[in-house]
């Protein structure tokens, strides 16, 4: 029980329930699928922006609620970031999600996202919730899909 | 034969005493493999204690003796789906090596506009091998649909038929809904209307009840050992004498060979001919001794009773739930169960029954033309097999309660 | 690492205890499949009793643990063979089946006129999936002979490569001889001489000692799991990810598509592009228990001298027959003694030591266009593994005598 | 040791060591190459004569000592035979081979060939005893080659 807290925390089952930034974002520079071919999920993020400022970025598609949570803290975190900044945001949650050491996580710094820490003790899950970023990564290289098998 | 009794038969499998975190295990995932009772186990470790040995070559006793076992496996194995004849018999990996064969050796004879009637509850395994054909040959698909209910669209079906169809393959089961479809009759139709040969997926048919291949008419039928009970890594491809033989080898080496030399090589007959190099000798074994068990231990139409009680008990427990569609709801199913949640993705559901201990499966179930059909990703699918009980039920519903105390 | 001791291995491998008729058991015939210790027997027995479970569509424990313990198979193997890449190890069903991968991945690129040489040592497995391959394609096959001593003459295999060679592949120990080729030197020779792809059958050598693929510098490396201690029905292919990744899938069907759907599909990477269905789980998981066994309870380096010293003394006995010759004397050999008798055909000979309890082959061991150069139809071969011993060898001689008494 | 006396009867081992009618016979009117893939052994029958009546039968090729011994004792006592008479010779030897019962042989009646009948508790042997029969029932047939894997 104390795992199955810890995956769905309140934070998620609110993101999952009501995501941030849900839907096709017009006009956008950039776009990409992810996909996660062991349970179909498919997720579009729609950036405005590019790397050096991303000015907005919003999602579709379906997924459970560890990839729509995900997706949906994803769009706030990375709004209005840029450069290294950027980058280092995305490296840290992807970090905290694959890392073979337990991270350390720092609740204050990380805000919700801290959330996804949850999300390590069921290995299987971690995909989903990577799914996102690997996505933005992936729309804002213009690389127009990604699959969660091809990328790790 | 003795008396279906549940404990007895539940007892008989190892794997259903132990538990997963501190709950025992509820296995509701037969369809993606099947637990192996103890009588296959010991089959296994003694063939490997005491008479593992190659076969076909050897003048010593463990040689003789395994090449006996080997081929007596086959017969039991014939005998039990009632094929015509032994060596039509062919050990493969399993039901998707066996479809992959028949396409390969059906690309010889195949031309462009040929066409090839298939259903869109077909299995990954029997479907992207005739894709893949269908590309290289230029030949034509067609899909049947599938009604609400997940039945196949039989009136649809039997438009897709012309004189260009070659091949008509369709399963016995749906592996993601459960759906037992009318193979004899489809395979008359199908003989009648066209002289397309017919190819019957049956990998999740022959789990749950005795299937009688000379009584469906087909071509060819295949099913995969480690799904009813028997080992890993084996599988069974029955097809007609003659149109096996007429096919060009699918692999080469050892064993299937009559003659080799520089200047050329000559291939033996069925079943020799489709098994080159080493088989999986153990696995042929074992999965005769699976059908031995379900025919001596438990009787097949006993398991099927059981497994069917089962399935109406959890259909009625599972109609209970607000907010829970059962997808396949065809009058004649196998135990299979495949749902969804409104408030709660498939994936979601399998993660919380698995801290329940309940084990089912969450996905695509390698059906995704169905799942586009029906505009869904993915369904939760409860399979049971006839070691499944009540309380595997009652466990179920407790873990579903509970997704519903997280996403309701 | 204990130390090696011959009572206690042979204690550990079950079979080697049982009689034959009444007569100990003398296993020579470890060529056409190895015994299996009881570390080997014991995972499969655990993984069926307790683990069992189809891998990657799972989220359930038992299902994620069957994946985790099936990938951590690939990297047990892959570091116990030196392969660079985890995912450059492909489960098949064994030597042969990997062959015939490579051969219809290559069937894609070779065209007319292109040149595979190879050696006329070969078992059928590597020599008949190229010549049906030669056939199609119009391909043309070289072949290397092979001296007195039995090994591949040099000068003459060197000299038929060309600017035309595409491939090349050789044993990397005769099956039919023992012979251990030098095959790093030729593989440095052929990627100097020619832009030939290097396959390696590796299915003799693996069991009589440590192979380091990464050494070698070959592109294909394959066995077969049951001649290194392992499993039925489950095997190897390496080979570069560059090259197979760049291969049309061999089978398709489940687990290797990226996405399907009606209008076309999308194939993954290896390793999951070679391995189209359920594998052969167990059998991996206990491959992968073969070669821990290997490396920590027995020790390669340890196993391979005692076998030498097996070998060395079965042939100074053997060398005392009269009218006994060894077929395949060459300096580097693993421990495989073939042999003929001026009064005995081979088949007599197996059948004789057979009513010894001692099990050899008789026959053209896969290997005709071998037995052909040498005009004869066969062999007897008594094949050893490092769990033979002495008193193995004493058997085989009394049998032999009781040959003479019977055709001297 | 009793079964191997069985097989290996001081008159299977003579003919071996002499085998009657070994040679091409030339001229010939029938003639047929029997193979046994397993062991890799060939076996040439020459006919003169025909199903009617045969005149001469030699045999040439490699083989174990059952194979050899079997050849040589099936020249001998197919020879002048012709008709139903040459059938039900063929069928008895074939029958006391293969039969699944335990097959009654009148020494007196059979002769040498009742030596065969040692074969049949070696079953991977048994073919090696009627490569010979059947190679002869293929020249008779004018069937060109007969391998024991298609045969039987
Ligand atoms: C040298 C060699 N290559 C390939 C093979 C084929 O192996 P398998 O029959 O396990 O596929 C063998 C087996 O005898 C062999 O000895
Ligand atoms: C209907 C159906 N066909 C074929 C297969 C493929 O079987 P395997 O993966 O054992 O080759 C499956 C397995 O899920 C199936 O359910």
């Amino acid at each position: 029980m104390d795992d199955l807290d810890d995956l769905y925390q309140e934070i998620i089952l609110s993101h999952n329930k009501r995501p941030r930034n849900e839907g096709e974002l017009n006009p956008h520079d950039h776009e990409a699928e992810g996909y996660n071919p062991l349970c179909g999920d498919r997720l579009q993020v729609y950036v405005r922006g590019g790397s050096d400022q991303i000015e907005a970025v919003q999602f579709t598609g379906e997924g459970c609620a560890i990839s729509r949570a995900s997706a949906s803290m994803m769009t706030e975190s990375v709004k209005s970031l840029g450069g290294a900044e950027l980058e280092a945001k995305i490296a840290e949650v992807l970090q905290i999600l694959t890392a073979k050491e337990e991270p350390t996580v720092d609740p204050f710094e990380m805000g919700e996202l801290a959330a996804l820490v949850g999300v390590r003790k069921f290995p299987p899950r971690v995909k989903c919730a990577t799914l996102a970023w690997h996505t933005l990564q992936a729309a804002l290289r213009d690389k127009n899909s990604i699959s969660t098998e091809s990328d790790d | 034969m003795p008396e279906f009794n549940i404990d007895k038969i539940r007892a008989a499998f190892p794997i259903l005493s132990r538990e997963i975190g501190n709950k025992p295990l509820v296995y509701l995932d037969s369809g993606a493999t099947a637990q192996k009772p103890k009588a296959v186990i010991d089959r296994l470790t003694h063939f490997y204690e005491f008479e593992n040995a190659n076969i076909h070559r050897g003048v010593h006793y463990l040689s003789m003796n395994a090449t006996t076992e080997y081929d007596e496996a086959r017969e039991t194995i014939a005998k039990a789906i009632g094929a015509p004849k032994v060596e039509e018999v062919i050990f493969t990996r399993g039901a998707t090596e066996s479809v992959n064969l028949v396409s390969n050796g059906l690309s010889e004879t195949l031309v462009e506009g040929d066409e090839i009637v298939l259903t869109l509850m077909e299995h990954h395994a029997n479907f992207v091998p005739w894709q893949i054909l269908a590309e290289k040959k230029g030949l034509t698909l067609k899909f049947a649909n599938v009604t609400d209910t997940g039945e196949i669209d039989m009136e649809h079906w039997k438009s897709l038929f012309s004189s260009k169809t070659k091949l008509a393959t369709f399963t016995h089961v749906s592996n993601a809904l459960g759906t037992i479809n009318p193979v004899k009759e489809m395979t008359a139709f199908a003989k009648d209307k066209s002289d397309a040969l017919v190819l019957i997926d049956g990998a999740q048919a022959v789990p749950h009840g005795k299937v009688n291949i000379s009584d469906l008419g087909c071509d060819f039928y295949v099913f995969s050992g480690h799904k009813v009970f028997g080992p890993d890594g084996i599988g069974i491809l029955w097809g007609r004498g003659e149109l096996l033989n007429a096919f060009q080898p699918f692999q080469s080496g050892g064993d299937m060979i009559e003659h080799v030399s520089v200047s050329g090589t000559t291939f033996r007959q069925i079943p020799e001919r489709f098994e080159a190099g080493t088989p999986n000798i153990s696995g042929a074994i074992g999965l005769a001794a699976a059908f031995d068990y379900m025919e001596n231990e438990v009787g097949w139409e006993a398991a099927e009773a059981h497994e069917q009680s089962i399935l109406k008990y959890a259909t009625e427990r599972l109609s209970e739930i607000e907010g829970l569609h059962i997808r396949g709801t065809a009058p004649d199913k196998v135990g299979v169960i495949s749902f969804t949640m409104d408030s709660a993705h498939p994936h979601d559901i399998g993660t919380i029954l698995d801290t329940c201990g309940v084990a089912i499966r969450a996905g695509h179930h390698c059906a995704q033309p169905l799942m586009e059909h029906y505009k869904i990703a993915g369904t939760a699918r409860a399979s049971l097999a006839f070691y499944n009980n009540r309380e595997d039920i009652d466990a179920l519903i407790t873990g579903l309660e509970k997704v519903q105390r997280f996403f309701g």
